[in-house]
């Protein structure tokens, strides 16, 4: 199944909430809205003629020019053998996305290292901890306006 | 009740002929290929990545080096000498931050001026005696233009 | 070494009983030392026989670095652990931390006293040799179960638990087998067993060669005896890829020591009971009835005696090099639903075996035929 | 006070433990041997890579790709190359392809043996791991006389590779590959079918299909449940579609489909494919230039590209998004072992502590590329 067929279907069913469809990009990415992102997966994986069944890679990125902060999700189908991009694109000071582990349950560790490095709050998610950095750390490393701390407790950075 | 047997049975056959390979290794001797080391030494391939070294008298300064190391093991200032040709002054390698990935190898016009050497016995007590110092030191000082090129900029922005 | 003390008494019948008393005292201590250091002088070369043997079996060569052929490197990890920094963890419970090591020790080396090494070189000519060895090393398993508590650790809690499991549940097998050995020398004592199996060309009397049961005796023995001395398939309470190091988690330096030897020590003990038992302890094959001076012989039956332990010991390396490790619930399904079972039929199989043919072995009934 | 349940006892499987096959930490709660949950902590290995990647332009990063998964470091080369190739849409040279693969798949076979040698030893057989190291020499050989590294490679590079094949490569490469399947039937004989590995492995932690596409597991751990999903096959790159290999998955053959030991298994027969593979790309060789003209300075056009490719652990995939500067904007690697070790919590519910070094072992993760 084509990008844009795919595109086509779901601006079909949820209309404005899918906002744009970019085609220079390997997969191609659908701009969706944030607040329906969890229903296009769902739609996604259950709809018979897509079928999504893994979620490849989902990956935060800090569009800091834009002033927003993104979440993109590749998703693919073993059975139809087609590949697709979900991009979420939230305000960057409050970067709230509602959490797709529902969905696929490989999502839980990505969204918690989304968040511990870029600070994207995934709400409804199961155990938001830091994932890769250690518990007490602050700041979000990730970020392009990143400070480097000079300590970490009592060892220099 | 049979299979009870059954299973018992394969497991004898399975572990005898288990064991039947490790006595095979146990018996003759000949099948050792650890090498002694300090006696019997490995001679590494023409291509292997030892240690660096530069022949200084050959080296343009053209920094290409510096910049392309991932881990800015190259510390080098170039001095401009009477003839207007430039002189690396301090040239160091890092080797204890260096990856030895070659790219600097790679990147070097010199035909032949840095280069891998086949040494990988270098280990050191104290991290600046890992330092290799190629530089040429302190020129002597001339009537003409001494403009000292300083590649540090990335690095400030870094640390 | 009894005779020896009772002639010594006689002699000295008419000296004061304190003398007497001394030189009985003096006796005892120096056995024992000669004893305890060929028991430390073996345990040593165990470990370096050890690292040699798996060097072998994976293709590589082993210590040969420390003395010629790397024989003196049991001493230079003596020195090593001898220096090593003797650490008690914080919260352990001192006295059974450290009273460890030392029973477990002891234990493994008590139960070198009834064995017999030849016809007149032995420690002591007890007439429950058997059993003496049988209960001295179920003592090892309490103070396994001591140093793992002791030591304060959660990962050694595990493996003196997984000990203790172990070597009570396999005493079961191992007495069973070694029972449908004994009823037919009817005695307990060492050197009468070995005394029994004397004679038709010093192989065919063996107890191994007795009668069926008792050949498939040896094997459960050996397995059940691999169990209780806790080595690979069966190395479970300190399985290092499992539970760190099991019971001698904390222990380092001179302590961690006693445990590796007791570990040598135990499998020399279990493999000289097999030979007793089962392989005609000091019988020289073929050369054992022809006259020769007593020291020769001696010295021959030692050599023999020493000759079959250390193939049983380099089984038991073999076997350690090869096979992987078996789960607790498995080890404990092999006990109790394999061996155990297996043991009684095949004690059951041997008595009435002796009982039918009064205690004849399959030897003596064939050459019984010619003789008539 | 903290109310600690009595219950159970919380072990911090730490982050320095023999067999979690690097730093990862695993809080278990267990009761008794028996297990109730694991959590796994990582981030011990954290060194930032993506973060780097934005600080270093693209020909510069690549280094720092062999570190990814330092076994499989030519495979990390490749899916990065490919990555930023796909940005510049460049074609690569046939003789650079076949080096590639050539070099990809000596790659996994290397990296195939230490996960056979690490899960051996784990199981408590450490021959296997002894023999395994020795076969991984040969290839380490044959990489160091290509790019001069043993472990990091740093050879394949945007555009192809970094130098020719030096001559002696191709037979000392047909040795090599006669000689393995003679060794890797002697694995199968010492440690595949061995009746206490089979034991120890069947029926354990069985991922079924739904689990494995729903937590994102890749690799021989999905085709181990029965999933024929294989990027060299689905999504063929490279020369892959003109090479003929067939994908081994999971059958089942000593318990249920996708258990530890068919995990286990992939791996083996992947080994007997890979090497087939190799033995076809040395028979195309052909004389061609080695790598295709790339710009000194690197400035690919702005846009958004994710690519992966087949690792010996699973799919490892780029995202790269670029602004047309000569660094990349933003790079997320997606790890193999990322995903494979998220399915850890599922299965560790309810077995025995033995049985989690077993379902670490045959997960064959590996923490680098978990942590980044």
């Amino acid at each position: 199944m084509e990008p844009k067929g795919i595109y086509d279907i779901l601006s079909k069913t949820f209309g404005s909430k899918i906002k744009q469809f970019l085609e220079n990009t390997f997969p191609p990415t659908i701009i969706v809205e944030s607040s329906a992102i969890v229903d296009v997966c769902k739609f996604l994986k259950n709809e018979e003629g897509l079928n999504f069944t893994s979620l490849m890679c989902l990956s935060g990125v800090d569009l800091k020019d834009q002033g927003k902060m993104a979440v993109v999700y590749h998703l693919f189908s073993i059975t139809h053998r087609h590949k697709i991009a979900l991009k979420v694109e939230v305000d960057r000071n409050e970067p709230h996305v509602p959490t797709v582990e529902g969905v696929w349950a490989t999502a839980n560790w990505y969204e918690r290292e989304a968040y511990d490095l870029f600070g994207i709050i995934f709400d409804g998610h199961s155990d938001l901890r830091r994932i890769l950095m250690p518990d007490d750390w602050e700041g979000y490393p990730m970020r392009k306006d990143y400070v480097y701390p000079k300590k970490y407790h009592t060892w220099d950075v | 009740m049979t299979e009870y047997f059954k299973k018992m049975f394969n497991a004898i056959k399975s572990i005898l002929t288990g064991m039947g390979i490790t006595i095979k290794y146990g018996v003759n001797p000949k099948t050792e290929v650890t090498q002694q080391y300090p006696e019997v030494k490995r001679e590494p391939p023409d291509r292997f990545r030892g240690k660096l070294f530069v022949d200084i008298n050959i080296c343009t300064g053209c920094t290409a080096c510096a910049r392309i190391c991932p881990v800015d093991a190259i510390t080098l200032k170039t001095v401009r000498d009477e003839n207007k040709k430039l002189r690396p002054v301090v040239f160091d390698i890092d080797n204890a931050r260096c990856i030895y990935c070659g790219l600097c190898v790679e990147a070097c016009p010199v035909e032949h001026c840095l280069y891998f050497e086949k040494k990988y016995e270098f280990s050191a007590y104290t991290k600046d005696e890992l330092i290799s110092h190629f530089g040429l030191g302190e020129l002597k000082p001339q009537e003409g233009r001494v403009e000292e090129k300083k590649l540090e900029p990335k690095k400030e922005e870094v640390k | 070494m009894t005779e020896l003390i009772n002639e010594i008494i006689t002699r000295l019948a008419n000296a004061a009983p304190i003398i007497r008393l001394l030189v009985v005292i003096a006796i005892i201590i120096v056995s024992s030392v000669i004893v305890l250091a060929v028991a430390l002088l073996y345990e040593g070369l165990a470990t370096y026989a050890e690292r040699k043997v798996a060097g072998d079996i994976q293709a590589r060569i082993g210590p040969n670095r420390v003395g010629p052929y790397g024989l003196l490197q049991f001493v230079a990890d003596g020195v090593k652990l001898l220096l090593k920094e003797d650490i008690i963890p914080f919260y352990a419970d001192k006295w059974l931390f450290i009273i460890a090591p030392y029973i477990v020790f002891t234990a493994s080396f008590a139960a070198f006293v009834p064995l017999s090494y030849s016809e007149h070189i032995y420690i002591a000519n007890l007439n429950v040799g058997v059993l003496y060895i049988l209960a001295i090393s179920s003592v090892v398993s309490m103070a396994i179960l001591m140093g793992a508590w002791g030591s304060n650790n959660k990962w050694s809690l595990f493996g003196g638990m997984r000990a203790v499991a172990q070597i009570v549940s396999y005493e079961i097998p191992t007495v069973l087998s070694l029972l449908a050995a004994i009823i037919i020398p009817a005695s307990l004592n060492m050197r009468d067993i070995i005394a029994y199996q004397s004679g038709g060309l010093g192989i065919f009397r063996w107890l191994i060669f007795n009668n069926p049961f008792t050949f498939f005796a040896f094997f459960i023995y050996f397995i059940a005896s691999i169990a209780e001395v806790n080595r690979t398939p069966f190395d479970i309470p300190e399985a290092e890829s499992e539970i760190v190091a099991g019971y001698h988690t904390e222990y380092t330096g001179m302590r961690f020591a006693f445990f590796f030897m007791a570990e040598y020590g135990d499998m020399f003990v279990v493999s000289a009971l097999a030979t007793t038992l089962f392989l005609g302890g000091w019988q020289i094959p073929f050369i054992g009835n022809i006259v020769m001076p007593i020291w020769l012989k001696d010295i021959l039956e030692v050599a023999v005696f020493f000759g079959k332990v250390f193939l049983l010991i380099y089984i038991m390396m073999w076997i350690r090099w090869t096979l992987p490790r078996l789960r607790v619930d498995q080890l404990m399904e092999l006990c109790w639903k394999y061996l155990t079972p297996f043991a009684f039929f095949n004690l059951i199989g041997a008595s009435v075996w002796v009982l039918l043919l009064h205690g004849k072995g399959v030897y003596d009934i064939i050459t019984g035929l010619f003789v008539h | 006070m903290v109310n600690v349940d009595e219950r159970f006892m919380e072990v911090s499987m730490g982050p320095q433990h023999p067999s979690t096959h690097g730093v990862l930490r695993l809080l278990v709660r267990t009761d008794g041997e028996v297990l109730t949950a694991a959590r796994p902590y990582i981030g011990y290995l954290h060194r930032a890579l993506e973060k780097i990647a934005e600080r270093v332009t693209y020909p510069q990063f690549t280094p720092f790709t062999d570190r990814l998964d330092y076994l499989a470091s030519m495979n990390c080369n490749l899916a990065y190359a490919m990555t930023v190739e796909k940005l510049l849409n460049i074609e690569i040279p046939r003789r650079a392809q076949i080096i590639r693969v050539i070099m990809a798949e000596l790659n996994r076979i290397s990296s195939h043996l230490i996960a056979f040698g690490s899960f051996s030893s784990d199981m408590g057989a450490f021959t296997p791991f002894l023999f395994g190291i020795r076969e991984r020499e040969f290839i380490n050989d044959l990489f160091e006389m290509t790019c001069g590294s043993r472990l990091t490679y740093n050879y394949i590079r945007i555009g192809g590779v970094s130098k020719d094949l030096p001559e002696g490569f191709i037979d000392k490469a047909k040795e090599f590959l006669d000689y393995f399947p003679g060794k890797l039937k002697e694995y199968n004989e010492l440690l595949s079918y061995n009746a206490i590995f089979i034991k120890r492995l069947a029926n354990i932690a069985v991922i079924t299909p739904e689990d494995a596409l729903d937590y994102g597991v890749t690799g021989p751990n999905l085709r181990a449940s029965g999933i024929k999903w294989d990027l060299r096959r689905e999504e063929p790159y490279l020369i892959y579609n003109e090479l003929d290999f067939d994908i081994p998955i999971g059958r089942g053959e000593m318990g249920t489909v996708g258990d530890a030991w068919d995990r286990y298994m992939m791996r083996i027969y992947e080994m007997e494919q890979s090497t087939k593979i190799v033995k076809q790309c040395l028979d195309m060789l052909a004389p061609g230039d080695y790598t295709a003209k790339v710009p000194k300075v690197l400035k690919p056009p702005a846009g958004e590209v994710y690519v992966r490719a087949e690792n010996p652990r699973g799919e490892l995939g780029f995202y790269l998004i670029s602004d047309g500067s000569t660094k990349p904007y933003r790079l997320k690697i997606r790890a193999p072992s990322f995903a494979n070790l998220s399915i850890l919590p599922k299965l560790a519910k309810g077995v025995m502590i033995a049985d989690l070094i077993a379902i670490i072992g045959s997960l064959d993760i590996i923490l680098p590329e978990i942590d980044r």
